[in-house]
């Protein structure tokens, strides 16, 4: 918890109900994800980011537009949290021709270069170096774009985790590497295959960089470490990396019930679900009920009309298989 | 004699070489205590400890490298990668080391160590989790590379496998995990390099492997149906190779159809026509024709990668058209 | 014109681009401050300086994955993998990300990039170093790949692949880098997808790519010394490839051979035969023949690497026996 | 310089002795290399490692027999230093039919499974990995081998490095990782491409190791550390991570004249040869020059020897083209 010294003023009020709005739609969507796959409605694979939505949340609205982000399969929270609108997302989880990607990548790879939203990646690590890439581009174009690439804990085990931190403090690239540590890899507890107890911010010091937690459920907490960061790379300071303790609420994805949690570990961090905490906090710091529940309504409204949006769109043209492998739009290799 | 799920024959197969030969181990990501993220390897850890049946970091390099030298110093490790497109993050322990290792010291090291993954697409688990790469390690001197399409050819050339005493890259379809037949009690063991006809027919031939085995046996029998009787050919291996079988019947036939899973280019199914035609061009009667994935990566939407895949459908249609022209 | 080495013709072509286009920038181990291990791009940080042209830590995860995030936000970035073999290391950011992300975004990103590397063998580097790895590079769809064979090709073919918007695998022979002939000053921009004949004759057809080219050249010499006239085709890239001047020319020669530096399953030869005995089977006169180096990692011995690597005096003997029988 | 608590005991005379006979066995062995591949019989590339045999010499002899080593293509040291004969080693290097490898594998791949030679590894990082399977092999026969794995600087800045730390970490393996930190990755500066001074004592942390550095040019002090590392490995007490300063004195490889290399820096580390100067000190500690005058004459008997009969061996036979692919001797794919 080091490293974080100035601007620890808290969000404002502005920020903090754009924060507030930030989770609700986050975690709305999800359960509909969740309810859509349940419906058969969502096919392949589907990873949400139910419980961590703060972090999404916090750096997103930390970023300013023209910031990049990288995310991983268990993207959709990040996607959204950048104002990627929810019917195409939805349209993509759902196969249909008006998908983010016209539903050729699928839940795993949302992408929206219009936002800035530089893909979601289904490959343990990959996008780190892919983070460094973007960082780079705009150190060389001289703008102050900023890259924050959000992963894992259990992506900290993996050779290009490594690689990119090496590779980033070394060219002082303005990225901030953003682990979501949710205890678990999969299935297996992180613990019992990382030889530190933190997998980031013990390791940061193997990059010259400062070892940073913070409170992956609280937004105020992960929207200040992350004001602090973005700034830092903005000012051309280098990368940070920063840990982001959090839980998962539901299983790794769509074909896991979690059974391996013990019972007492679940219900402790239920009981830390970042919503209903940041509600009463604000309520607390005297922003009225009424207002949330205005938010609460608008974010509800916007995922069912997405929800029929999406349903109601045909499934992809099968003029779409052979088209875009190559930047023509054809994907023709012989004459 | 019971009922046995693709996805249980894996567990049974290894579970059947641990029992008889303590140097056999078993590493991978959520292979133990959770059973396999397919499912494929519950048990396992229970009947034989965590000694033998272990779960690592996503770490794949370190799982291979893990394996490799285990095997170098009188282990038979099996390795999980739990979808074959990650063979990408570790190839180098693949392909340079693993492959090359025992020709490079002239045969002083052997390395019998199979390394599993769940190959193929059809799931819609998209372009990074669906990719048919048994091309990748075919192309590679030094690897086996073996792809069962049923239950029963999953515990015994997985059996095989183990048994043998250089590195085996074994694919399991996991489009076909769900699927079950009967599969006798007992041990079970197979043999490498051994295509089995799985349709008879004297008009064409039809060699597929893995999960392309059931599509092109319903596109022989609709085909049958119209009066062309094809010879399906489960390959059941690449590396080795059963070239007897498919030029024995290839002569008989006069007509070559490969069916792959793989993106186009540079398949099997080139390598198997380019020894048909170099070999017995003078029994062919017409065009060797391949049907493949278009060399397109896998897209996710439903309705995009039944399109993609070869289905029977296709098949039929291809070998219909080609006999008649 | 002057004499110019295969090897400085990479300096040369990169030079020619980064000259005309600030958004060329290029990075590698040892590029740089030592211009290359093998003195191609010599030159180059002295002209274009430290920012456009970077010295990298031996990550070349790191190195592809910076490659492809600027390619998607700007640049156009050239990366140098010191040895083909090396891929291996960093197969997942070629073969998953890379090559796949324009067609999983739904054409969203455009990669313009281009990853050199000194391919092949030749040299005595043994299994590691050696390694002709074009058909790893065109078995994954998204990658263009192209491979020079001369001096004036690096330029025009590099400079071709670096305007070029989408990745390309651009494998530099190394056994040729020594290798000079003139080549006229000025710029030089070629075109990818278009293969040349480099020798004339209406015997039969020899395709062959890269550091091949030379040594079908002179079994063609050789062999037109007794009357067998062999055209040569130089395919100069294999994705795209120029299917049409190959299937033209089996057309009218009757007969195809392949010379392929690579192992032998699944290369790119495989490939080739299997579209002309799919498409022009009528026009074939015999057998498709592959001449490869066996399926085998490559040995260091000279005595041996000679005899496993395809060479002038195979390929005419291969050649002339098919004709006779 | 820390966690090397116990044993600090220096060598006894005979150790000294034979660290001494190692040092000018692998120094006269790489020298003699270099005069032939000036002389165009050693061919494809080379790498040696005059400046560093201590290293070698000094893990040579605080292993035992059975103990598992892994080297890099920069291995003839490791390799002579495990027992391994000179003239297949000249031979292997000459590309001969008697090479080690009867010619199959080169400089890069020396292996001698019969001295616990493992592999020499010529892409950078992949033999961490391997050497934690020798190890966890080891440990699961329940034997007490140790697994000894050296690597260079520039190798820490590979993902393959970062896995089997962590790994090796995890599963408490029996193995000594062994950083031969000679200032260069190739030829670059290993200062410019890594985020922190120390590569490898430096990242011991993020594994949970106790960073450990030790003058690589001092052949005491490399034994007593590696007696150490070796000892816990031994006892089950898990791995080490040991991070040896030295220089080479020549190029890179065969290719390399090492322009790149400031002249100061050179002499410098010229002046530090751990040869002399561990014959100096041996001096000083009473043992007679001519007993070391007899080591070096011995020594370079060996290496001409070693040279003639490499020189007489013909060249590898056509039928080991085909051979030794697969473990029944063939290299067939078909039937
Ligand atoms: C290279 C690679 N290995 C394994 C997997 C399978 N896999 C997908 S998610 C996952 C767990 C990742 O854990 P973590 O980084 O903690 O992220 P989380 O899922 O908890 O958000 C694994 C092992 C993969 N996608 N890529
Ligand atoms: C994956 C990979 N990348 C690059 C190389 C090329 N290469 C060979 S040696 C070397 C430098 C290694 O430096 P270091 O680890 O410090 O070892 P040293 O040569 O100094 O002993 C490089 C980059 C390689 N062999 N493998
Ligand atoms: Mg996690
Ligand atoms: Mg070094």
């Amino acid at each position: 918890m080091s490293a974080i010294k100035e601007s620890l003023v808290p969000p404002d009020e502005g920020t903090r109900l754009n924060l507030y709005r930030s989770l609700v739609e986050l975690r709305y969507f999800e359960k509909r994800v969740y309810d859509l796959f349940l419906k058969n409605l969502v096919g392949g694979t589907t990873h949400l980011s139910l419980g961590q939505e703060a972090i999404a949340a916090g750096f997103g609205a930390a970023l300013r537009e023209g910031d990049y982000t990288l995310a991983t399969y268990r993207g959709h929270a990040h996607t959204l949290a950048r104002g990627v609108p929810m019917a195409p997302i939805l349209a993509e989880l759902m196969g249909r021709g008006t998908g983010l990607m016209s539903g050729k990548g699928g839940s795993m790879h949302l992408t929206s270069v219009e936002h800035h939203v530089m893909g979601s990646y289904a490959i343990i690590g990959a996008h780190l170096p892919i983070a460094c890439g973007t960082a780079w581009s705009a150190q060389y174009r001289g703008s102050d774009q900023v890259t924050v690439c959000f992963f894992g804990d259990g992506t900290t085990n993996i050779g290009a985790f490594h690689e990119a931190l090496n590779f980033a403090a070394v060219w002082k690239l303005p990225v901030v590497f953003v682990c979501e540590n949710n205890l678990y890899m999969e299935y297996t507890p992180i613990g019992d295959v990382t030889a530190v107890p933190r997998p980031a911010a013990d390791r940061a010091g193997a990059y010259g960089l400062d070892p940073v937690t913070v409170d992956g459920n609280d937004p105020d907490a992960v929207y200040v470490v992350a004001r602090e960061a973005v700034g830092r790379a903005r000012r051309g300071e280098g990368p940070s990396l920063i840990e982001a303790l959090t839980y998962r609420h539901g299983g790794h994805s769509r074909a896991d019930p979690a059974k391996y949690r013990p019972e007492e570990e679940v219900k402790a961090w239920l009981a830390r679900d970042p919503i209903p905490i940041y509600r009463q906090r604000l309520i607390a710091d005297g922003v009225a009920a009424s207002v949330l529940d205005e938010i609460d309504r608008w974010a509800l409204d916007a995922v069912d009309e997405a929800t029929e949006e999406a349903k109601a769109a045909p499934p992809p043209g099968a003029d779409l298989l052979l088209k875009d492998v190559w930047a023509d739009g054809s994907a023709t290799w012989r004459n | 004699m019971a009922k046995l799920t693709y996805r249980h024959a894996v567990a049974r197969g290894i579970a059947q070489e641990m029992r008889r030969d303590d140097s056999v181990v078993f590493l991978g990501e959520d292979v133990a205590a959770a059973g396999g993220v397919f499912k494929t390897t519950g048990g396992l850890l229970e009947e034989f400890g965590g000694r033998r049946v272990r779960d690592t970091p996503i770490s794949e390099q370190a799982i291979l490298g893990a394996a490799m030298g285990a095997a170098m110093t009188g282990l038979r490790p099996i390795a999980e990668i739990m979808f074959a497109d990650f063979f990408a993050v570790c190839w180098d322990i693949v392909a340079n080391e693993i492959a090359k290792m025992r020709y490079m010291t002239g045969g002083q090291i052997t390395l019998p160590l199979v390394i599993r993954a769940a190959n193929g697409g059809g799931l819609r688990f998209g372009a990074q989790h669906s990719q048919a790469i048994e091309n990748w390690a075919m192309a590679i001197p030094g690897l086996k590379v073996v792809a069962p399409s049923t239950p029963r050819d999953v515990v015994g050339l997985l059996a095989a496998s183990i048994r043998d005493p250089d590195p085996v890259i074994f694919l399991e379809a996991k489009s076909l995990y769900a699927v079950s037949e009967d599969v006798e009690d007992g041990e079970i063991v197979d043999t490498l390099g051994t295509a089995r006809a799985v349709r008879d027919g004297g008009d064409a031939t039809i060699v597929a492997l893995g999960p392309m085995v059931p599509k092109a046996c319903a596109a022989a029998d609709e085909l049958a149906e119209e009066g062309i009787r094809c010879e399906v050919l489960d390959l059941r291996s690449l590396v080795p190779l059963d070239t007897r079988s498919v030029l024995e019947s290839v002569a008989r036939t006069g007509r070559l159809f490969t069916v792959e899973e793989n993106p186009r280019l540079c398949g099997w199914g080139a390598e198997v026509s380019s020894i048909v035609s170099e070999e017995i061009f003078g029994d062919l009667t017409g065009p060797i024709v391949r049907i493949t994935t278009p060399h397109i990566p896998l897209p996710s939407a439903h309705a995009l990668e039944e399109l993609a895949l070869p289905s029977a459908a296709r098949i039929a249609e291809t070998v219909r058209k080609a006999l008649a022209s």
